[in-house]
């Protein structure tokens, strides 16, 4: 049970908690962060693969970690586009849930 | 010559996680929001220096060293800031007032 | 434009085509989005007729070569680099994009015009800028040969609809957009996911050295069960199949004309060309027979479940919404078709147009068809100012060519001669015989009757000539009417070709299944 | 049972409970302030696996930046937002849907390979032609040039998608996001004494990664955030949605990759290849650009779409 095993599980765990709190979270803002979550632990795990390929003098795979790095920019672009629509839909709506009528 | 540096950086980081502590201690048992802030402040900004204080001989000189104390001074303005910031909104949020300049 | 097609493009041109399909769109977008203003619409109208000019030239180069075309981006080969991938279904699916694109540029230039006086407004620019988005992410996903170069495609092509969706900002919009984010968020992260473990695995993104290495007898890795499960799962998620279909019909009606066409006919279909690629391109055989059964089963649910809720909707564009879920479900019925063991002998292949074929033309003639309703009740709605299908009485004779535009549309739809959809149901009916799969015809027919009876809902009342004479509030130009009528007669005239002349569809085909196409 | 597993074991405990925590803590403030906590803690795993470069994405972006929005929108939550909490069914089905993916997953990561198939030798064999010293900065640059190229212009995109969301008669005047109400005096100070370092870190950032960890998204990340202080702060107003010159700022990175990738067709013999001889000079001004635009449309990301115009 190496260290980075342990971070893999760590990872899968994250994912599955993250899914949970996306289905379950009635308020959209906790869904966003449950949405973070999951993305994170998608991610740690990608690092972890990318870690067992180390090779050639280098701590971890160049490739999985450049893949990681725009797979967080784009994370964090959606979250802006999900945050504003939720500030929209608090100012329409002044409530924090989805279920709006029609 | 290496031994009283060891020696020096153990005794160093030991008393930096004594006031770790005493923050940590201080932000379970004070009554208020107000004085727990001045917990954490006070102990954990001494306690980062001198466990940097005890870091600077094992790091190499001059760069790292120059890097763990511009550490630490970047955490003294962090929570330089933070204080008064926190501090003004419990206050306002507490008496529904600006506090006295 | 047919100088172009007797023009026999060297094989050293597909490279370049390529990537000026992928990157006119960029450009066009950058430089729309810079000049912004009245600028913004000039330069979507003038990009579009070179896009379908360099898709129409796609399509001669990949017909011509008779082979798909591949280009290693800056030079460097998978597994380290990224390559572009056109084979027949990229290039017309390439064609179909730039032709309904082209359409929705021309309808929307009355709705998306800056009001004058003002130098810029929000819904144009947004609108101009989101349409050359979506039309680069369609291009990055039909090009794309590495798993996660379609994953930046396919969130390029989702952050584009999005606020395509709640671009006129009432509160059920808004609602509608955000719960259609959450769910194409989740599509792409278990997307991700599933490229991750496809790397962990077997330590290649790009799909042809993938298919190879999964193909290469040893047993398959769990790792790579899994990610093929969550890939689809997540795809399924965008494409709005049938227990993931929540986010689709407030969204598509929600949407104005122009967007909810270009949603409902071109982007649920990128993250379902995707599928076929996974389980086509990727997947071994005795996988993808698994899987094809699953997928048709929700398919057929699809379709039942898509066109009983459409036949109680109040509203047009709900109505049209649910009618896309129903024939989402179709698509899915290509699965079992073409996949099945019990494949015809290997017939000749051009001649024989198999399950594959009626795949795509289904595709294809959902693409035209859906775009022209969509812009056809736009242009009702905006006459006579409300929504109700319950209202729709005696519109034939104040509203002609969009009433029979729509019917036009709606004749694909149901799958009834000589239209496109007749074509693409009758390949895959005759396919389900073929194989000895007759419960997926029952599903067809079923479907299709569904499909007749919430668009006789629609027009039975519009063609009637009794009752009071409808006041329109607002007169609909003829331009408008015109192209409309166009892109419902393109779904139709696709069922008057002659099947044989669709071998463009099967090229690169053949080598990645490797069983006789019924 | 090493010193350092039981370090690492603590730290992903540590970021296990800060997990649930933000799933289930009361209020939507107090799970967002577990979120930041859980965010740096995993840019301290990222150091762990030994790929730097992320972890500096992950701190700069995926906690820091995330955080600031994440603590803008629960500000401004109504009070009784939270919605009805969903019967028990569809909390337990949830529950064993995802705890059936959690284990499978698990499964799956103990049995992946443990010296995985890796591209490492082959992305460093081919650095030093393009002058490169930083792997990661190669792969994102030329390897997989299209990527990043796609990547900055989705940035793009989302800016576009978010000012899209402003009310018609606010269009052309200035996103209002950020402006906080009465800036304290201390927050004032802190934005007038941090962002030159902070400048100076993000340059450092952006001229380090061609050899070391860092690069273009870390530097933009670290010069937008100094960015968002000044304008929190107040000192700055964030310029207005319909001015072309900030638009130019926004297109400058992806429109110079773009071109510099046409270019070589002729120079490099491949869309997005560069020229054997001077390649390190091209990806430095594509870099350089990148930031520019990356640093830009982050800061305005979090200024959010243009409020009432004064």
């Amino acid at each position: 049970m190496s260290s980075v095993t342990l971070f893999g599980l760590c990872g899968a765990a994250l994912v599955g908690l993250g899914l949970f709190g996306l289905i379950v979270q009635p308020g959209v803002l906790r869904k966003i962060l449950a949405f973070n979550l999951l993305g994170s632990g998608v991610l740690l795990l990608f690092g972890v693969i990318a870690r067992r390929g180390a090779a050639a003098g280098i701590g971890s795979d160049p490739v999985p970690q450049a893949l990681i790095i725009t797979a967080l920019v784009v994370a964090f672009a959606a979250t802006v586009l999900a945050v504003a629509l939720l500030r929209r839909l608090v100012q329409e709506t002044g409530r924090d849930s989805l279920d709006t009528d029609g | 010559m290496t031994l009283a540096l060891n020696v020096f950086t153990i005794v160093a980081v030991v008393l930096g996680l004594v006031f770790f502590l005493a923050g940590t201690v201080g932000l379970l048992r004070f009554p208020d929001t107000l004085t727990r802030l001045h917990a954490l402040t006070k102990a954990d900004n001494l306690g980062l220096g001198l466990v940097v204080l005890g870091l600077l001989p094992q790091v190499a000189w001059p760069f790292g060293g120059l890097k763990l104390i511009a550490l630490w001074l970047l955490a003294l303005l962090a929570g330089a800031t933070v204080g008064p910031l926190l501090g003004h909104a419990v206050w306002t949020h507490a008496r529904g007032r600006e506090p006295p300049p | 434009m047919d100088s172009l097609f007797t023009l026999t493009p060297p094989a050293a041109w597909g490279a370049p085509l390529l990537v000026t399909a992928l990157m006119l769109p960029v450009a066009a977008l950058m430089l729309a989005f810079v000049l912004g203003g009245r600028h913004a619409e000039r330069v979507v109208l003038a990009t579009l007729p070179i896009g379908l000019g360099v898709a129409v030239a796609i399509a001669a180069a990949v017909l011509h070569q008779g082979a798909t075309l591949h280009y290693d981006l800056g030079g460097w080969a998978p597994p380290l680099g990224v390559s572009l991938h056109a084979d027949g279904l990229s290039a017309t699916l390439l064609l179909t994009t730039a032709v309904v694109l082209c359409a929705v540029g021309l309808y929307a230039r009355a709705d998306f015009r800056v009001p004058s006086g003002a130098r810029e407004a929000r819904a144009p620019l947004a609108f101009w800028t989101l349409l050359l988005a979506v039309w680069a992410g369609l291009n990055a996903v039909f090009l794309g040969q590495d798993l996660f170069n379609l994953y930046v495609a396919l969130e390029l092509l989702t952050f584009a609809a999005v606020p395509l969706v709640c671009l006129r900002g009432s509160p059920q919009t808004i609602a509608a957009a955000l719960r259609y984010l959450l769910f194409a968020l989740l599509g792409s992260v278990l997307y991700l996911l599933g490229g991750a473990l496809f790397y962990g695995a077997y330590g290649t993104l790009d799909i042809a050295l993938l298919s190879a290495r999964l193909a290469s007898g040893d047993p398959i890795a769990p790792a790579a069960l899994a990610a093929a499960a969550l890939m689809t799962a997540g795809l399924l998620a965008k494409t709005a199949l049938f227990p993931l279909h929540l986010w689709l019909p407030p969204a598509h009606a929600g949407a104005p004309a122009a967007g909810s066409a270009v949603l409902s006919a071109l982007v649920v279909k990128a993250s379902f060309f995707l599928i076929l690629r996974l389980w086509f391109d990727v997947m071994p055989d005795p996988l993808t027979h698994l899987a094809a059964q699953v997928l048709a089963t929700l398919g057929a649910a699809a379709i039942l479940f898509g066109g009983i809720l459409a036949l109680r909707q109040a509203r047009l564009k709900m109505l049209i919404a649910y009618s896309t879920l129903a024939q989402i479900g179709y698509l899915f019925l290509v699965f079992p078709l073409v996949a099945s063991p019990a494949a015809a002998p290997a017939l000749d292949l051009v001649q024989a147009p198999g399950a594959w074929t009626g795949g795509v033309l289904q595709l294809v003639s959902h693409a035209f068809a859906k775009a022209a309703m969509f812009m056809a009740a736009g242009l009702i709605a905006g006459a006579l100012g409300h929504d109700q299908v319950r209202g729709l009485g005696g519109l034939g004779r104040v509203l002609p060519m969009t009433v029979f535009a729509f019917a036009l549309a709606g004749l694909s739809l149901m799958g009834l001669p000589p239209s496109g959809g007749f074509a693409a149901k009758w390949l895959l009916l005759s396919a389900a015989i073929e194989t000895g799969q007759w419960w997926w015809t029952l599903v067809m027919l079923a479907g299709g009757l569904l499909t007749g009876g919430y668009l006789f809902r629609v027009l039975a009342p519009a063609l009637s000539t009794r009752g009071p004479p409808l006041t329109l509030v607002k007169p609909v130009e003829r331009s408008r009417e015109l192209v409309v009528l166009g892109l419902a007669l393109c779904s139709v005239v696709l069922g008057l070709v002659p099947l044989s002349s669709f071998g463009l569809v099967q090229i690169g085909r053949l080598g990645a299944t490797g069983i006789g196409l019924p | 049972m090493s010193l350092a597993l039981a370090a690492d074991a603590g730290l992903a405990l540590l970021i296990l409970g800060l997990a649930v925590w933000t799933t289930i803590a009361r209020t939507a403030f107090g799970a967002v302030i577990g979120f930041m906590a859980y965010g740096f803690l995993v840019a301290l795993v990222w150091v762990r696996l030994a790929a730097v470069d992320v972890a500096l994405t992950e701190a700069a972006l995926g906690s820091g930046l995330t955080g600031v929005l994440l603590l803008g929108a629960a500000a401004r939550l109504p009070r009784d937002a939270a919605a009805a909490r969903p019967g028990w069914g569809l909390r337990l089905a949830a529950g064993v849907v995802s705890a059936a993916v959690a284990a499978g997953l698990a499964a799956v990561v103990l049995l992946l390979p443990v010296p995985g198939p890796t591209l490492a030798p082959v992305a460093t064999a081919t650095l030093p032609t393009l002058g490169l010293g930083n792997p990661v900065t190669g792969v994102l640059i030329a390897y997989r040039a299209i990527d990043t190229l796609l990547e900055s212009v989705v940035l793009v995109l989302a800016l576009i998608g978010l000012w899209s969301l402003a009310r018609d008669e606010d269009w052309g005047g200035r996103p209002d996001a950020l402006r906080a109400a009465n800036p304290g005096a201390a927050l004032v100070l802190l934005a007038q004494v941090l962002p030159p370092l902070g400048l100076l870190v993000g340059v450092h950032l952006f001229w380090t990664g061609a050899i070391a960890p860092g690069g273009a998204f870390q530097g933009g990340t670290v010069l937008a955030a100094m960015w968002v202080l000044t304008l929190v702060a107040g000192l700055t107003r964030p310029p207005r949605v319909g001015g072309r010159g900030v638009r130019l700022l926004l297109v400058a990175g992806p429109a110079l990759f773009l071109a510099i990738g046409v270019a070589g067709f002729w120079l490099g013999g491949a869309f997005l290849a560069y020229p054997a001889a001077d390649a390190k000079p091209l990806i430095l001004a594509i870099e350089a650009a990148l930031t520019l635009s990356i640093a830009v449309a982050l800061g305005l990301l979090l200024a959010g779409p243009p409020g009432a115009r004064e």
